[in-house]
């Protein structure tokens, strides 16, 4: 049920498809528009013209542009899950069943209360709440602060995850176009005639840019035929690409640019498997930025009135959308391109009550226009507005010579100037120039391989867009001419500069943030002079428009009040985006659960059918535990599993360590640089412990090395260094020691890899390796590695080594053989009772033998501090070697790793509690260290730990307190050997 | 004139006509017994300490711009003390103090707003290291809690707790810990110092030092002249290098942009300040209601003051995973600061080589929440010529030594800290 | 003792569903197609012996090794560059497999089998390249990615190789892309997503293409 | 950023890694205390143009050497860091 007609809605014209009606809400009623409509302009047509709430003092505000500049028209679109708040209803395109609701007001729109605001407007200036709420200082939490919350902010945010999808893409091009407008379509012509490869964005649904609304004669042609003839052409020419609806919002190094398409957000929601809205990432050798001008309001009494407009978007409403913002429409201009409005506004039948001039030279073709259509022209400015929610009732004019005026109108077009759109040319800092004949800033330095054409660099006549756009088109294509230039006439531009017309009333600059005049004034009293602060200060230009209005008039006003030249007093830094970009766009494809990519490994789904439980590691999904029916929690899981292994045999996947292939003549010399160690005299057939450090003397990683022959190692990373250990390794290759012969790859996805742990393990591995390969001590002893034949037919890896201090090897597996090699230890150990286990388990070993991983190397700890001191080589360099000899690090008061049991054996322990010796009241002076690692061992029956406690080895069962605040536990713990289990080593090498 | 609800109300009556320059625009004078280079958050808070605490009133602060145009004015405005190591342990608490009492010490309102900051772990082993920082806070008495999964649950029902590629399990939080409006800890510093005497002298940038037959630092040559100075200390991080290269010295230090992202604003969403485990994102709402975030610096020196694409999105993605709830709040505005990034992650707070020449400088992440601090303890070392105790360990010759203060144990590489 | 199967299983085995994914109502615009079960080897040259791994490959595969970013192919071999100095080796049916090539290369290069650590999986379509540009940030435009070209990169911070093969007999585009195992799955399921909106046609396949 | 990798063209910065400053020279074996803290620890940190280590960790895993400007990010060079003696890695 329609409850308004379209009351506003001239009875042909536009660039709408009066076919297709749409209906749409606005704050619970039910409007209609059509297909082509934006949302401002089908609240237009419905002759609404109270659509938001200002910001601070709530002010009524009606629709002022008619583009992406919109200070006012805010509006939340949508509803639910897809609430959009701070929509600017001038760029929303209109959809069927589109729903908005005005934002920023309680309870309504007409009558929100919050607009008491405004009778604390003379305290509520600029900075106040920087002078005052201090007192009592406890009231800003409790009670300012909340308040000032609540009051400020615009719409609301859903608060609930967005239900569509993104995504992101790159684009490649020779010639990157912004706008579609006439210096961006000559532009497009002159590169994409060449073969240059050409994208235009254009961030509207319709191109043309002012073209739609200004018309004109081009080539003899009037403006839409010019438009459709050449989008024909650009269309038949396979090297150029148009995007509409994407707007151009940032130019990054290198040539990338971003670029924000709005896919679907014209339709209610995306269709299936396509998302709302792409991030596009342009590489563009060379970039025109046509992205046209934005009119400048004016800045007096009352200007923020519904009904108070800027000129040009009259024109579009008028010409492009055929709706009527006002009946009778009076202009507040200081240069010729307001007349415009005249001619279009006559022209589809309208009145124009008055046009106020503030050139005291208007053109006699003017004067006999007005005279013809019986309306005054005033040399003057308007002083005030009287009106209201529902619009502008009438003008006040001050007349030069002083007299005053008055006159009637329900509607005010504003023109106060062009300002370019310099936001692209300026965001690698570089500041506009002043340019007088125009009163604007046009772009003067711009980004490597970027230019500015049209009106965007200052040429506000059609005939110069089409000549400017044309050869920048040729110039970014580079090669010379491409036929000639569309020609059009120069319209003639005068413009008397006009920023501010002082008197009584509030008087906006920036719209949305109810910045005045005089708030203006006040900063500069009071010391924030330059731009910089002005805008801190008053938060002009820091709105949902970001100043596309505001940020000129702002500082002529600035510099009028200081007394310095508006080129003096300078611009702000222009940042971008350009437009505001959805956040969801900049994520694209990563987020929930493809926030990272994941690492499988190759048992991952055998494990998966038994149930593990699994744990993120790094991007690896690990099985941290496999729970078994009746098992009541994971610590029972856990402990299953360790005695299984201790008992028996057990296998855990190992593939996650970072493995690499280090061949070549002279492997064995490269790594002795790298390792502490020393690995040229491994013996073939070998593997050995290693430890790595950083150049700065801290440990950086360890693993077991093996020399598979005599110019191959094949070396192994902790997991979560395989990555960066590769890139320090291809460091010192490349870098520090070229001239060795050495060649890295990694083979960490070649390699599924499995440690095989318990005493029955060489049963196990007996069923499965072919018996040729001796497995017996002597055989294959301790260290032992070297390839072996499977069962069944293929190779494998074996490496005798425990990191659970049983007797154990390592198996590797080329990676797709994984699955099976895990199958087949289940089938073979069954008679063993062979127990898959997690990483819990794995840890709680490794604790139980005092082994150090990730907790302990933490970056911050040296080999002596592990208790590895000694494996440093005293007859070699090596990475870290002299920096790990500074005073700090081989001091004796340094904290280094013990182990830690509860004097109280029934105790739980907590990694990150700290030790604070027996006798002293926990403080800075004396905290000497924490735990790092803690387990339930199943072997001792109680809880055990790693610590890093100072001078620890020297106090070797010392009792001290294990301070644990954050948990409010404080209990006793005796310092001890950090080897809990077999510390002969006698099972391991059994 | 004071601020406060009764001068502003008598101010609304005169149509704040008789408001005064927040700070005195000065004029510089030949002497000052102590120049401070950089017009930022440090400077200022330094040049008020000197005057109020240490009784040296003839100072000058030198800015080559406008006070606050650095990182001062280009931070995500987070206050907190939730670090683990001594030296920073003990020196952000001490700032955390001062930010407690800043409005009262300088009649200006800084919006000092202690709503709480929450570091959000998404492992056994995250939970483990903020369990060592929290108790390691404890001990030095911060306050510190450690929140399991039902406790952030109830705090943020609008974390993503469903479907997360790195569930949220727990969190660190620092009650004390929240927000402060940057540019007014500026403005307030400069009110407050200028009304006790200091010099605050913007668009003097300086150009080299003046030294003496010895080498002693005897004062500094400006774009407006040469001005002398008993001592001189730079407080301009971001251009530490450049003007340590002026008296001579390299620094341990290196310059990276660190971008800053604020939202549209919208309506309270967020209560406090947060930061994502598993990826680079933290975010606070401000009090205007925008979304202010950020995450890692961009990873490459520069001092392009902007920064590049690939870190924008990996915040955002960051963002995105933790609340996607913020899908269809749009960015609004992108900037970079020029982040003095040290060698360890922490700064340094010393005398320098160069007789009567005093450094504060490699801020990395902490520079905003340590202003009040390390006003405090600069303006210490300035007047006593001695470490304030709470920065004795951040001494220039630390590196040397071997005596780190490397919270993230990444050791002598900046763009990893 | 019991009897050991060895299948070799692909990392892709559990993730890959045969069949149509994506948008219906239209016809396929991308055709995603693993290639199971293939030798891969890397060599990279020893110090200073670029030369005579030149010769070496030039008479093991009759045509030179690239040493730009291309690949080329023979009827049972395609050599991929994959650095400098370096290139894979790709076939089936163990004529180039790792103890074969060891022996015709060692003294020149060092060999690393990747055979398992990579799933190979080919791209076609008539929206392929824009799929793709989803994913690389390369510009596969058949004037800077011709047939034959190949890359050493990323794909959502994922190191891959990625070549052009020849065209379709229809003159579509083929891309190959040879991804770690172990994040084939999830990169997987990343290029379904990123394919969904032009329909895809899934399947996989035991021969080269 | 976009960086012209000598081997395998121009590529997205996300492919790439950043490890510093390129002049300081490891010391040899036999390095002091001193050379190897300056070394590690004092930087020119050049606001201008500057020659940094970077990887192509995402492509060819080749260490870059790259003039770079500091102050707009523009680079003027790209060579293998092993150096022109080693153009090729490896080689």
């Amino acid at each position: 049920m329609v409850s308004h007609a379209q009351t506003h809605r001239l009875a042909s014209g536009g660039l709408i498809d009066r076919s297709a009606p749409l209906n749409f809400r606005f704050d619970g009623k039910t409007f209609a528009g059509f297909q082509g409509d934006t949302l401002a302009s089908a609240l237009i047509a419905n002759g609404v013209k109270l659509v938001g709430r200002s910001f601070k003092y709530h002010r009524p505000r009606g629709i002022l542009t008619s583009g992406s500049e919109e200070p006012n028209a805010l509006v939340e679109l949508r509803t639910g899950a897809r609430r959009e708040p701070n929509t600017k209803a001038t760029t929303a395109e209109l959809y069927d069943g589109l729903e908005a609701a005005s934002q920023n007001r309680w309870p309504s729109l007409r009558h929100d209360l919050m607009a008491v605001n405004q009778l604390f407007s003379p305290i509520f200036v600029a900075g106040f709440y920087y002078k005052t709420f201090m007192w009592p200082a406890k009231f800003w939490e409790a009670i300012y602060e909340p308040a000032i919350r609540r009051a400020a902010g615009l719409g609301r945010a859903a608060g609930v995850a967005d239900p569509d999808h993104y995504d992101k893409a790159w684009a490649h091009c020779d010639v990157l176009i912004a706008g579609s407008g006439p210096a961006g379509l000559a532009a497009a012509l002159a590169s994409g005639r060449s073969g240059a490869r050409v994208i235009l964005c254009e961030e509207d649904f319709a191109l043309g840019g002012r073209l739609l609304a200004d018309g004109g004669t081009i080539d003899g042609m009037p403006a839409a035929e010019w438009i459709s003839r050449t989008l024909a052409e650009l269309a038949s020419l396979p090297n150029v690409r148009i995007m509409n609806r994407t707007t151009l919002f940032g130019v990054y190094d290198g040539g990338t640019y971003g670029a924000i398409e709005r896919v679907n957000d014209h339709l209610p929601s995306p269709p299936e498997h396509q998302v709302r809205q792409r991030l596009w990432r342009i590489v563009a050798k060379r970039s025109i930025v046509a992205a046209g001008a934005i009119e400048r309001p004016i800045v007096f009494a009352g200007n923020d009135t519904p009904g108070v407009m800027m000129a040009s978007a009259m024109r579009t409403y008028v010409e492009r959308y055929a709706v009527t913002p006002a009946k009778r429409i009076a202009l507040f201009i200081n240069n010729e391109d307001g007349w415009r409005t005249v001619e279009t506004a006559l022209g589809a039948g309208l009145q124009i009550a008055a046009v106020v001039d503030a050139r005291p030279d208007v053109s006699a073709a003017h004067r006999a226009l007005a005279a013809k259509a019986g309306f005054p022209v005033l040399n003057g400015f308007v002083s005030g507005v009287d009106g209201g929610k529902d619009g502008v009732r009438k003008i006040s004019v001050a007349l030069v010579g002083g007299a005053r005026a008055e006159v009637e109108a329900d509607g005010l077009g504003v023109s106060g100037g062009w300002n370019p759109a310099v936001g692209l040319t300026s965001y690698h800092r570089g500041r506009p120039k002043w340019q007088d004949d125009i009163s604007a800033f046009v772009p003067d330095s711009a980004p490597p391989g970027m230019v500015a054409a049209g009106a965007a660099n200052g040429a506000f006549g059609l005939g110069a867009c089409l000549r400017q756009g044309f050869a920048a088109g040729v110039a970014a294509a580079q090669t010379a001419g491409h036929g000639v230039p569309p020609v059009a006439d120069d319209e003639a531009f005068s413009l008397t500069p006009l920023w501010h017309v002082a008197g009584k009333g509030k008087a906006f600059v920036d719209y949305q943030h109810d910045v005045t005049a005089s708030d203006i004034e006040l900063a500069q009293r009071e010391g924030f002079e330059s731009v910089e602060h002005l805008k801190r200060y008053t938060t002009l230009g820091m709105a949902t428009d970001q100043g596309k209005t505001s940020n000129v008039a702002g500082l002529a006003i600035m510099a009028a009040v200081s007394g310095k030249s508006i080129p003096e007093t300078g611009t702000t830094i222009y940042r971008p985006p350009y437009v505001p970009v959805a956040i969801g766009a900049f994520a694209g494809h990563h987020r929930d659960e493809n926030f990272h990519a994941t690492r499988l490994t190759p048992s991952h789904h055998w494990a998966a059918e038994q149930g593990a439980v699994f744990v993120d590691t790094g991007l690896w999904k690990r099985a941290q535990w496999y729970p078994r029916a009746g098992e009541k929690d994971w610590l029972e899981s856990v402990t299953r599993e360790v005695k299984a292994v201790r008992g028996g045999v057990g296998f855990c996947d190992v593939s996650t360590l970072g493995k690499i292939d280090v061949h070549g003549p002279d492997a064995g010399a490269f790594l002795d640089r790298v390792y502490i160690n020393t690995f040229s005299s491994l013996a073939v057939g070998k593997a050995r412990y290693g430890l790595m450090l950083r150049e700065d003397g801290m440990v950086y990683d360890d693993g077991t090395t093996s020399r598979l022959a005599e110019d191959h190692y094949f070396l192994t990373t902790t997991t979560a260094k395989a990555g960066p250990v590769m890139q320090h390794l291809e460091f010192c290759r490349q870098v520090l020691f070229p001239e060795l012969d050495v060649q890295l790859t990694s083979v960490s996805d070649q390699w599924a890899q499995f440690s095989i742990a318990g005493p029955k393990t060489r049963d196990l591995l007996g069923e499965i390796v072919e018996p040729v390969a001796d497995l017996s001590n002597e055989g294959f002893p301790f260290m032992g590695a070297r390839e072996v034949p499977l069962r069944g037919g293929i190779m494998a890896r074996l490496f005798r080594i425990s990191f659970s201090g049983e007797m154990a090897f390592e198996i590797s597996v080329p990676a797709r053989y994984g699955d099976a090699l895990v199958r087949n230890l289940m089938l073979a150990g069954k008679q063993f009772g062979v127990t898959p286990y997690g990483t819990e388990a794995l840890g709680v070993m490794r604790i139980e033998k005092g082994h150090v991983a990730g907790p302990e190397l933490n970056g911050a700890t040296t080999a002596a501090d592990l208790g590895l001191g000694k494996m440093m080589s005293t007859k070699k360099d090596f990475i870290g070697r002299v920096m790990a000899g500074r005073e700090a690090l081989v001091a004796p008061d340094r904290q280094v790793v013990v182990g830690i049991k509860p004097t109280d054996k029934t105790r739980r322990l907590r990694s990150g509690a700290h030790i604070i010796p027996k006798a002293e009241i926990p403080g800075p002076d004396h905290d000497q260290g924490y735990v790092t690692s803690v387990c339930f061992s199943p072997t001792l029956d109680q809880w055990i730990g790693l610590a890093l406690v100072e001078r620890g080895r020297e106090r070797i069962g010392e009792i001290v307190h294990a301070h644990d605040p954050l948990r409010g536990e404080n209990y006793d713990v005796e310092l001890c050997n950090p080897v809990f289990y077999d510390p002969d080593g006698g099972r391991q090498r059994g | 004139m004071k601020y406060s609800i009764f001068s502003l109300a008598r101010a609304a009556f005169s149509g704040h006509k008789n408001w005064q320059r927040t700070w005195r625009d000065a004029s510089p004078k030949d002497h000052y017994d102590v120049v401070i280079i950089g017009g930022g958050g440090h400077g200022l808070a330094t040049a008020w300490f000197l005057a109020s605490e240490y009784g040296i009133r003839n100072v000058a602060v030198l800015e080559k711009g406008w006070i606050g145009s650095g990182n001062a004015g280009r931070n995500t405005t987070i206050i907190r003390s939730n670090y683990g190591l001594p030296g920073n342990t003990g020196f952000y608490e001490l700032s955390m103090k001062l930010w407690e009492r800043m409005e009262q010490d300088l009649n200006y309102n800084t919006m000092v707003s202690q709503r709480g900051v929450i570091n959000l772990y998404h492992s056994d082993a995250q939970r483990d290291a903020y369990a060592r920082r929290g108790n390691t806070m404890r001990i030095n008495g911060i306050d510190a809690e450690l929140l399991d999964l039902a406790a952030v649950k109830k705090m943020m029902p609008f974390l993503n707790f469903d479907n997360a590629r790195f569930p949220v399990q727990g969190g660190l939080l620092q009650r004390r810990g929240g927000t402060a409006r940057h540019d007014a800890v500026v403005w307030g510093y400069a009110h407050a110092a200028s009304a006790l005497g200091v010099d605050i002298i913007q668009n003097c940038e300086v150009t080299g030092f003046s030294r003496d037959a010895n080498g002693k630092v005897t004062g500094v040559e400006t774009s407006r002249g040469t001005i002398g100075a008993g001592k001189v200390g730079m407080a301009v991080a971001g251009s530490s290098s450049r003007v340590a290269a002026m008296a001579g010295l390299r620094l341990p230090i290196e310059s990276h942009v660190l971008q800053a992202f604020v939202s549209e604003a919208i309506k309270p969403l967020i209560p406090n300040v947060m930061t994502f485990g598993a990826g680079h994102f933290y975010v606070s709402q401000s009090d205007k209601g925008g979304l202010v975030f950020g995450g890692d610096i961009d990873g490459y020196n520069s001092y392009a003051q902007r920064g590049n694409m690939p870190v924008m999105e990996d915040v955002c993605e960051g963002g995105m995973a933790l609340m996607p709830m913020i899908g269809r709040v749009r960015l609004l505005r992108q900037w970079g600061g020029i982040m003095d990034m040290s060698m360890d992650g922490s700064p340094i707070i010393d005398k320098t080589p160069v007789d009567g020449l005093y450094l504060n400088a490699g801020w990395c992440y902490g520079g905003f929440k340590a202003t009040p601090g390390s006003g405090l303890v600069f303006a210490h070392l300035l007047a006593r010529n001695e470490p304030h105790k709470e920065a004795a360990r951040f001494r220039l010759d630390r590196f040397r030594r071997g005596a780190m203060i490397d919270e993230k144990g990444v050791g002598a590489q900046p763009n990893l800290h | 003792m019991a009897e050991f199967s060895w299948l070799p299983r692909s990392p892709l085995e559990h993730v890959l569903v045969v069949g149509a994914y994506g948008a219906r109502d239209v016809a396929p615009g991308i055709s995603l197609t693993e290639i199971r079960n293939f030798d891969l080897i890397q060599i990279m040259a020893r110090r200073g012996k670029g030369a005579e791994l030149a010769n070496a490959a030039k008479a093991r595969f009759g045509m030179a090794a690239p040493e730009v970013p291309k690949a080329v192919s023979a009827s049972d071999v395609t050599l991929i560059w994959s650095g400098p100095d370096q290139f894979l080796v790709l076939s089936k049916g163990g004529k180039h497999a790792m103890d074969i090539l060891s022996q015709a290369f060692s003294q020149f290069a060092s060999l690393s089998d990747q055979s398992h650590a990579r799933a190979l999986i080919s791209v076609s379509g008539m929206k392929a390249c824009a799929m793709l540009a989803k994913l690389s940030s390369l510009d596969l435009h058949p004037a800077s990615f011709p047939i034959g070209a190949a890359a050493a990169t990323s794909i959502d911070h994922t190191s891959v190789n990625l070549w052009r093969g020849s065209d379709l007999p229809d003159g579509q585009a083929v891309f190959n892309l040879l991804v770690f195992a172990t994040f084939a799955e999830s990169l997987w399921r990343t290029m379904l997503d990123a394919a969904a909106e032009y329909g895809v046609d899934i399947g996989y396949s035991e021969e080269l293409g | 950023m976009r960086i012209v990798c000598p081997f395998c063209g121009e590529r997205e910065l996300g492919e790439f890694t950043y490890l510093g400053d390129a002049k300081p020279v490891r010391p040899s074996a036999g390095g002091s205390e001193h050379d190897v803290f300056d070394y590690l620890y004092l930087r020119d940190n050049v606001a201008g143009a500057m020659s940094e280590h970077w990887y192509h960790g995402g492509g060819c895993r080749a260490w870059l050497k790259i003039t770079r400007n500091t102050l707009t990010h523009e680079i003027s060079s790209v060579e293998p860091a092993a150096g022109v003696g080693a153009a090729k890695v490896g080689g």
